[in-house]
Formats: structure tokens, C-alpha cells, sequence
């Protein structure tokens, strides 16, 4: 199969789907000339011309109230948000419009929009560009949020995701933009379902539940331990929002070992949701150790590459952690 | 522009209609058959129903937390608005929303918001369809003087503006923003003054004269197809509290009656009487019809049934 | 002791605190001479005048952003969000600012706000004015996050948020601002630290861990449970950050069955949190069952009040749950 | 107003030594010395430096992501400046920051912000606070043209025109935001209209020249400290992209070269010479100053160690 990058795995999908869809649009800060911050949405302005690919003065509270309000009437919407951090600035459009809208309009009105954003750590960005905000938007009932963690994914996930008649925040990864995955002809639509977990690595003596960025990390430590002859599972559960518990479980019963990983700081992310899924299931009476959790640290993202690297779980840290489980 | 004695009669009952529903509303909330909030909008009647009578199904409206108003200006079914406010079935939010979110898509209703200033940014977007489909209606979103000093508006009319959208803002100006008068909550003269700060055109007009509201807002319409949106104050005044526990002791009684010296309704009664639109007759049965009209809502409602535990997760995701 | 309600001990604690301390303010909408949506500020605005209890315009970023500024140079200030789904407008100036400065700029500029917001579901105010979202805050290292059940607790808490050095977000529940409670005579100066749990009711054979609202349901709950002999410990954490992990461990080491309740939704609610933290000790070991969950329902909050009453978690379900425990 | 010596000089050397630290920052980045991203304001020394000289000590200064010019202005440091921009240990935030976070509380800098527009909240407070103490000081935010289309500055222009703060804020127009050009982010003549909609006065100057800003920021102090806040707007250019990464395709080469033509060091530099007020000679002994004080400020921060791991955990919370 060809191979190409997570980017422009994105910008694919987009465009695919804009081409497919006379009533999808795509607005958002820097994404027409300029071809967005990140470089995605590179070609598609010339394509699709400044009336689909908009360009938006610096207000995300309007950008993505106005995807809201187009997606409400007929319209389909990629909003892009330049960084993840941003949605402080959006949440009220999202979590108490879009997410809303449908149930308290009593079934009037599906909000069919996209909310792409960028996350992570890793680039020296700092503080304020660097978090991984995933807990926030997966606790907003009517919101899907999705995060890919390889080119594969990306493509398939997106072009779900823009098909889906809610609002789905999907949220990416700014060091896998230029990692590289195969992918499928162009030929080739595909689509992957949100709320179907992928286990990237079979394995028998542990499990890692994990998604986004991490999944390449944590496959690499797989790796490494199969040198020692331990056998690790790595299940990547691409969606939060719908989320596969049944895999999780499954391999929970299968191991009886589960360690999950995250980015995002560890107290309050996700990873409490994923421990609380699998213990709270029968998979709890065949743990044969706690279910352990590994998040970044409660610390705001620092600038130093020094310290920045240090403050998310690290291929030793995960190494380290998996041993004290087994 | 001369206004058809039919149009003149939509104005006036829709006016009568809604003064009759708050006033109703307020009684059933006194008679605790009501729970949560509600914000009436008495005193203010010819801004809902003077703007939105001119518009079309089409058009799209954005509405307020106080916006029964403009609810029945746009065709909203009153027993379907009745039953909302005392959380049942038949509800236009199936009892779920309460009168903070009645909508209503098939007449042109994108919803009331419970966020201050929330319906704007979405007003942005509803405008960017009809302008991207070359559709020939717009949307007028409505909102409060004090919705004003919030962001979402800041961005909402410098968008619609940059993107010359469809787009009628309209600011139903009170006063208040609770207890907050303007006096305290900005520092101008007239909230139209802000249209500068986005290159747009802007008028401010006496909020309780429900003809000249209807006859701007026909050429507003035609404005902003044209020219990109615009932005309208209404001048007017809220004589109920805020909500339902509002003391009012921000204000004095003098200036309330001051005001409902100036009810929307009754002037527009003079007008029509003094230009012979209506005899009193014609005038008195509409106001029957009125009455008759929403009482028949409240027994549409209390009859109805109440929302069913098993339909709770419905619409939480669209299929 | 005297009795007050949970409203007047937030006044009182206010009012006591910028007595003792010119530096203090206090801004947020309508609460001069209005006295707050909820009527917590009655008077302060009277005795204190607009100088220090100041309205502001409906502006809920720049409100935040005020204290922000105002607590960075020297004053201490209060900030009143009318409810706490408004957090949506402020998160940026909460999450990116007040919760960052001190880390970002080396150490330079405390925040010492205490931004009060009230919760909770109960009071027909539907989907926009009732979420519970503590569980986005307690994820922003840098922020402190406090949500008393009593009035008692309301009272000593905040006056300690109050002198605390940290931007502090405390959250009250509109459901408790008319309960009442015992409460020392004004004189009697108490502060409770932040980060100490209470245990509300000691027991042995079960442990309920909960916080808010739930508190009392809960401890009614224990109540009838009593009366069948079954003995339940109730432990209100009182604030999520810091977290007392310590009483949590030592008494899921204790009673070996531990549920979880919280009104907020379910998915990624802070209960996920509190299952990890006890699952992921050496209290493991100890457990007879899985740690149980039992949040709000996955949806907005309707305004109905049949309805509304069944979203979040009542003393039916946590009795049937518990039951599923025992 | 006419300007001392002593205050030509300090504006010049200031002005030269931003652009000498502008452009090793940009050598540094290229030889992979530095790692993350920053925003250069070659071209733009006029308004930091012009502004921040006018202001005193207890004048508190909130910057932007663009603002190495600010903080050279309001005499920051620029040896921990260079530091912080390499991420060591000595540098402004102890290499936790970097450039986008610089901050110096004790000359009056409450810090760059990462977010457009989120120093302008910050700056009501401080305001605020200086006018709870009645202190004769003020408070001045930076910002940029594109961030005058965002919530931010809405509220807290109003904010501040409401409680009659003493607050400048200072608008630099380059006429971007990133790749998007003032006429497609806003639909009008000069920000400086903006002001009208908050009711407080306005002017806009041309950001090239750094006396004329020098003397109007010295009158708006004290404008402000008696009237409540005003808006300057500065119009200028950035000469560098946006941040490192940045291919320029939105704008020509002609349009960069012409503003290049309008350079503010170049400018004052004539102006001086004109006015006989430095001679050919001092002038390019502070030129030589500025050269040794940037070398020795990226000596300083070579040299200085990394941030220890150890130290991470420090400063999430205060005690
Ligand atoms: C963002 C937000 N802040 C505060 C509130 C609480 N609130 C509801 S209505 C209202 C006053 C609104 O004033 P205005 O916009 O003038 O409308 P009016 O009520 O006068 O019709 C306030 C403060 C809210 N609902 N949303
Ligand atoms: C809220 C927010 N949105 C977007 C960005 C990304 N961004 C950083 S600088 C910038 C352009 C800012 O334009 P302007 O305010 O004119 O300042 P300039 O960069 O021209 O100095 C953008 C879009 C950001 N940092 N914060
Ligand atoms: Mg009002
Ligand atoms: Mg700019």
C-alpha cells in the first residue's frame, strides 16, 4: 500500500468529502492560502475556492457557533480550531449549543459538524499549545470525540466522522502529522466506525489501553518487551465518545493485566473513565493486579524540550510501570 | 409603506396573544403548576411581533430567554409553546427544554437560547447557508441590550460583516440586563453606535411603535440581501422582573409606570382607531380571540400528557 | 449550635474575610445591590459599597480575567460566575491564565482568586443552567477545586479558598443555598483546610465516596440502609484538588466495598478519578468487589421535573447499587 | 513636548538592540538552537520601545506573542530574555515559558501571552487595582490588529470604559493576523473606530515613529489616569513571517519591501542627525552597544545550565 502522512491523510478525507458533498464547507483560522497552521488543509482552498474553504478573523467562539448554526440548517461543517487549547474559547458553542441543541429542541435540529483540532505536546509550544483537553469535550453528553492515532485511522475516522449527523470533535496529534502509515488508494473510499476500538498488537501477559500519540509509544514498548519474551496487547481505542467498552473488557479478562496510558495529565483525564469501565465490569474478577493508569503529569506543559519530554509517559516510564504490573 | 388592515390585525392579535400568555404564565408559576424559571416579556410586545411578522417561514429567527414575543411573531402554535412551559409531552421540546429552548424549525424558529448572547454566533451561520445556497431569505437574530457587552456578540456582527451575511441583528433594549441598567453596563449613548466598530449600518427605533417596527424590518430585509447585515435597536421596556424572583429593587416604581404609559399595545389600539383601521368592535374580538387563544393553550397543556422516562435518552445523538 | 443556611455561611465567609482584609473584592453580575441570582451576597454591597462589591456587565471572560489581573498585583479577589455552565465563556482566563501564570512565568505572579460558580441540577433551570462540571477543572493543574455539602463545611472552606494563595474554584449547589446547618457563632473564626476529606458517617461495611449535593442523599441512603443492619461509611471529599487520597485508601481498605456517586454525568465525570485512585493503591488488595460507579445519566438535563429528578443519581439507585455491592 | 537627548538615545538604543535581538533569535532558531516557535517584530520597534519608555516603573505592561520589543522597552532583562528563549534555568520563566510567556514582574511586565487577546482581561485588573490603591499609575496592554476581532477585547474595552479604568490600550497593526489581512478580518477604515463603540477616545498613529508614539503614550497616561482608558492604534508591519515556519504566499515582495523602505530605525536614526541632536558617531556607538549587549545576552544564555528535572514540579501552585 502507499504510504502517506497523518497530515495529509487528513486533508484527503477532507477533501474527498468535499468533492462528495456540494453542502460540506470547512471554516476556521488560516486554513485557505495559508493552508492552516499545521499545513493540513494545504490545496484544498485552491480546490474548493473561498467560498467552501473560509477563512475567519481570530474568534473561535463565532467560528464554531457559525459551523453550528450552518450544520443546524442543512449545511455539513469542518471547523478547525488552530489549537486544541483554543476551545477554552469555543466551549460554550460546543458544549452548550452543539452538544445540546437536538435534546432540549426536543429532536429539532442535528448539528452535523466536525471540530478538528490539534493536541499534544512535544513541539516547544508551551503552555497554552500544548494540552490534551480530550477529557473535557468526553464529558459533554451529545458530543463524539475521536482521536486517530495513525494515517490509516485518521483518513477512515474523518470521513465517519464528517458523515455523522452529530457534532464530533476530533481531536489531533501534532507530532504524528508527519509520521507516515499506509493508506489505501485514493480510489478506495473506506471508512472506519466510530466506537470500534483497533487492537494495533495482540498479546497475552498485559494489556495497554490507549489512543492518540501514545499508541505508537506504547507499541514501541510492546516491541522492546517482546524481546523479553513478554507478550503485550495494545488496544487503540480511537473513539472516546462512543467508546468500545467490550474490547477493553475483553482483553481485561484475557490479561487480567491493564495498564492504561494517556498524554493528557493524569488527574481527571480519561484514563479514570477507562480503569472505572473495566473494574466496573466482570473483567474485575479476572484482574490479577490493580489496574494501573499512567497519564502525563499534573503539571503544565513546560517549554524546555528537557522538561517537556519528561512530563508525558515516556517508552521508560510505560516500560517501568508494565513491569510492576506483571 | 402602507400597511394592510390584515397586517395591522396580525400585529395587534399577536401582540394581545402575547400579552395574554405572560400574564397567564405568571399566574400559573404564582399557582406552582409551573417549576423552573421563565422570563416575561410584557411590555416589550412589538419588537418580537413587529419584526417577525415581516419576515417569512424562511427566515430564520434566533430567539431570546425572553422571547415569547418572538415566538408568536413568527407563527409559533401557542398550545405547543404552553405546554413546553409546563414541561410536557406535546411540548415543542417534548417537555425536555422548557421555554428557554422552545424552537420551532417549520416556521423559521432556530431556537430560544439560555445563554446570553448565544444564539448570535449560530445567527452567523444560519445567515452563511441561505447565503451559500443564493437563497433569498435572511436571519434575524435577536438578542438583549446586555447581551451586548458579551464577545459573542463582538464576533458574531464582525463576522456577519466581513462576510457580508444576510444577517438582521436586532436588540431588544430594556434597560436592564437584570438588575444592571445600561447606564452601568456601557458607556453610550445608543447601543446602534456599536455597528461602527464593524462597518455596518445601524438604526435605533421606539420599540413599543409596533408599525414603524414591521415596516423597518421589511427594509432591513432588503438591505442586508444586498448589503451585508445590519444591526436594529428597539428602545422599549420590561415591566415584569427579570424572572420570576426579581424583588426589582434596582429600579423605581415611578419609572415602571412611567412605562406601561407607553404600552405597546394600547398605542397601537389609538393608532388604528384614530386612522380607522378597526372599529373598537373588531378590536375587542380580536382581543377575545386572544384570550380565548391561550386559554385554550393552558388546557391544551395541562391536559396533556407528561414526557415518559423510557423516551429520557431520545435526541441526545441523532442517528 | 446556631443554625444557618448554606447561603448565609457563604456570605458570612465572604463578609468576614473582606472585614479582616481591605485587599479583598468581590465582582460577578448582579450581585451588589441585586445580592446575587441566588441571593448569596445580600447586603455585602450595603456594607461594603461599590468600590468592593462590584456588577459587572454580562461578560464572563473578562470578569474572570479581571480577577486574574487584579489577583496578580496585589489585591485578592472573589469572583461570582451566576452559574457555573457560564464557565464555557470564562474557561480561557480560567484554564490558559489563572491556572498557568505562576508555572509559565517562573514563579513570578500568585493568583489568589476564588471564582465561586454554583451547580447542580433540581431546579428546572434545564440543560444550560444546571450541568455539574467540576470534572473540568480538576483537570487543570494549577487550579484548586472545592465543593462543600454543609453549610458548615461551606463556611470554613471557602474562608481557607479565600486565603489561599491559588486561583481556587469553588463550586456551590443551588439545591443546598436554603439548607441549613450548624455553623459556630460569628465570632468563632474556623477555617477548614482544603484537601481533608470527611468522613460524614462512619461505617463499616460499605464505603459511599461522594461530594456535594450527594452527601445528603447519600447519608440518607445510609440512613434507611441502618435500619437493615448494613452499616455504610460516608466520606465527602469535600475538595477534588487537592484530593485526601489518603482517607479514600484507608477506607476502601477498611470496608472492602466502595461506590462512587456524583451528580454529574457519568462519562468522564471525576468519579473515574476516585476509582483509579483507590483502585490503583495497595487498597486493591483489599477489595471484595469491584469499585462501583454510579454518576449522573450520559444526557443533558431536561427540564422537566419527573425527568430531571431521574437523571441524577437517587436514593433508589444508590441503594440498588450499593445492594449490587454487598 | 520636546524630547531630552538622554531619551533619544535610549529609544534608539532600545529600537536597535530589538532588531539585533530579533535577528539573532531568528539565526539561532535556524541553526536549531532553539526548538518550539516565536514571533519576531522586526520592523515593528517602534511601538513596544516607543510606549514602554514613556511608562514608569509601576506602569504595568501586558505583552503579546510579538513582543520583544515591549519587554526591551520596559527594560526587561535581555540576557534572561535570551535565556528564556534558549529554555535554560536562568531565563524569565526558568526555561518553562519560553519566549511566548516572558514576564518580569519587577519592572511592571505581566507577562506575553500565548493566547491572542488574553492579556486584555489581565489588564482591567491590574487596572483596577491601581485605581482601587489610587496609585498615579497605569496600566497599558499590547495587542495586535488581529486580535481586535475577538471576544477579549470587546469586553474588556467595555470593562474598562465602564469603571473608567486607567488603561491604555495600545493596537499594533501590522496588518495581518498570520496570513489574513485586516480587510478580510474586519470591514473598516481604521481601528481606531473601534473605540466608538465603548465610548472612550481614540487615535491612530503611524507605528514607525517612535517619537510621536513616545509623546502621545506620555499624554494618554495622563488622559487616562483622569478620563478612564483610551485606544492607540500603531500602524505598521512585521517584516519577518509570522513565526518561523511561515512561506509568505499571502503577501508580495513588494508590499514587504516597501514598508522595509519605511524602517523605524532608519527613521529615527535620520530624524536624529537632522535635528542635530546625535551625532554620526554616538549614534553608531550605541549601535556597537546594542551588538555587544545582544552577543553577550546569547554568551549569558549558552552559557547558562539547563533547567533540572528535579525543579518541574515547582511553581504549579503557590504556597
Ligand atoms: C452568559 C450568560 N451570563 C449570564 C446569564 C444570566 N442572565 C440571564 S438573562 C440575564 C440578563 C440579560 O440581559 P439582556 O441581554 O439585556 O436581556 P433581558 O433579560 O433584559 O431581556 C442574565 C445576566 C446567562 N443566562 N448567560
Ligand atoms: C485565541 C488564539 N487564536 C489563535 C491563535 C494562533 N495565532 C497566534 S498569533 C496569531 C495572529 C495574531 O494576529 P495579531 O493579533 O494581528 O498579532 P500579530 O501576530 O500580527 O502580531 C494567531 C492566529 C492564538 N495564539 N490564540
Ligand atoms: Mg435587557
Ligand atoms: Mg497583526
Amino acid at each position: 500500500m502507499r504510504e502517506i502522512t497523518y497530515a495529509q491523510a487528513i486533508n484527503e478525507a477532507m477533501s474527498e468529502e468535499m468533492r462528495n458533498d456540494k453542502n460540506l464547507i470547512f471554516i476556521g483560522e488560516d486554513i485557505g492560502i495559508y493552508g492552516g497552521a499545521f499545513g493540513v488543509s494545504k490545496g484544498m482552498f485552491e480546490e474548493f475556492g473561498e467560498k467552501r474553504v473560509r477563512d475567519t478573523p481570530i474568534s473561535e467562539l463565532v467560528i464554531t457557533g457559525c459551523a453550528v448554526g450552518a450544520s443546524m440548517t442543512g449545511l455539513r461543517t469542518i471547523v478547525e480550531i488552530m489549537f486544541s487549547d483554543f476551545l477554552t474559547l469555543a466551549m460554550d458553542q460546543l458544549a452548550n449549543q452543539a452538544a445540546k441543541n437536538k435534546f432540549q429542541f426536543g429532536g429539532q435540529g442535528s448539528v452535523p459538524m466536525v471540530l478538528r483540532a490539534p493536541g499534544g505536546s512535544g513541539t516547544g509550544a508551551a503552555e497554552q499549545h500544548s494540552q490534551s483537553l480530550e477529557a473535557w469535550v468526553a464529558h459533554v453528553p451529545g458530543l463524539k470525540v475521536v482521536i486517530p492515532s495513525t494515517p490509516y485511522d485518521a483518513k477512515g475516522l474523518l470521513k465517519t466522522a464528517i458523515r455523522d449527523n452529530n457534532p464530533v470533535v476530533f481531536l489531533e496529534q501534532k507530532l504524528l502529522y508527519r509520521t507516515k502509515g499506509e493508506v489505501p488508494e485514493r480510489e478506495d473510499d473506506y471508512i472506519i466506525p466510530l466506537g470500534k476500538a483497533d487492537v494495533k498488537r495482540k498479546g497475552k501477559d498485559a494489556t495497554i489501553v490507549t489512543y492518540g500519540r501514545m499508541v505508537q509509544i506504547s507499541l514501541k514498548v510492546a516491541d522492546e518487551m517482546a524481546k523479553e519474551v513478554i507478550d503485550i496487547e495494545v488496544i487503540d481505542i480511537r473513539s472516546l465518545v462512543p467508546l468500545d467498552k467490550e474490547c477493553l473488557i475483553n482483553s481485561a479478562k484475557k490479561t487480567g493485566k491493564v495498564l492504561i496510558v494517556h498524554e493528557a495529565c493524569q488527574t481527571g483525564g480519561f484514563g479514570g473513565e477507562l480503569v472505572s469501565v473495566i473494574v466496573d465490569s466482570d473483567a474485575f474478577f479476572y484482574l490479577d493486579a490493580p489496574v494501573k493508569r499512567l497519564g502525563g503529569l499534573d503539571i503544565p506543559i513546560p517549554y524546555n524540550p528537557g522538561l517537556e519530554a519528561q512530563v508525558v509517559p515516556t517508552e521508560a516510564r510505560i516500560t517501568a510501570t508494565l513491569k510492576e504490573l506483571l | 409603506m402602507k400597511l394592510s388592515k390584515e397586517i395591522h390585525k396580525e400585529l395587534y392579535l399577536k401582540m394581545v396573544q402575547t400579552r395574554e400568555f405572560e400574564e397567564t404564565a405568571a399566574r400559573l408559576f404564582v399557582e406552582g403548576k409551573v417549576h423552573g424559571t421563565a422570563h416575561f416579556c410584557t411590555g416589550e410586545e412589538a419588537t418580537g411581533v413587529g419584526v417577525c411578522s415581516a419576515l417569512e417561514v424562511k427566515d430564520y429567527i434566533l430567539q431570546t430567554h425572553r422571547g415569547h414575543n418572538q415566538g408568536i411573531g413568527k407563527n409559533m402554535d401557542i398550545n405547543k409553546m404552553m405546554a413546553e412551559l409546563l414541561g410536557k409531552a406535546t411540548g415543542y421540546c417534548k417537555g425536555k427544554g422548557g421555554c428557554m429552548h422552545i424552537a420551532d424549525f417549520s416556521v423559521g424558529s432556530l431556537g430560544a437560547n439560555g445563554i446570553v448572547g448565544g444564539g448570535m454566533p449560530i445567527a452567523t451561520g444560519a445567515a452563511l447557508k441561505q447565503q451559500y445556497n443564493n437563497e433569498k431569505n435572511v436571519t434575524v437574530c435577536f438578542f438583549g441590550d446586555g447581551a451586548t457587552n458579551g464577545g459573542a456578540f463582538h464576533e458574531s456582527l464582525n463576522l456577519a460583516s466581513v462576510w457580508d451575511l444576510p444577517l438582521i441583528f436586532v436588540c431588544t433594549n430594556n434597560l436592564y440586563g437584570m438588575s444592571t441598567h445600561i447606564n452601568r453596563s456601557m458607556n453610550i449613548e445608543d447601543i446602534s453606535i456599536r455597528a461602527s466598530g464593524y462597518g455596518i449600518k445601524s438604526i435605533s427605533l421606539d420599540g413599543n411603535d409596533v408599525v414603524k417596527i414591521y415596516e423597518e424590518t421589511i427594509k432591513a430585509k432588503e438591505y442586508v440581501l444586498k448589503n451585508g447585515p445590519m444591526l436594529i435597536v428597539l428602545n422599549t421596556y420590561r415591566w415584569m422582573g427579570h424572572s420570576k424572583s426579581d424583588p426589582q429593587i434596582y429600579r423605581t416604581k415611578d419609572e415602571v409606570k412611567e412605562w406601561k404609559e407607553k404600552c405597546p399595545v394600547k398605542r397601537h389600539k389609538k393608532y388604528m382607531l384614530k386612522n380607522k383601521i378597526m372599529s373598537a368592535v373588531e378590536i375587542e374580538t380580536l382581543e377575545k380571540h386572544a384570550v380565548r387563544d391561550i386559554k385554550a393553550a393552558v388546557e391544551f397543556a395541562e391536559n396533556s400528557p407528561e414526557p415518559q422516562i423510557e423516551n429520557i435518552f431520545d435526541d441526545v445523538y441523532a442517528d
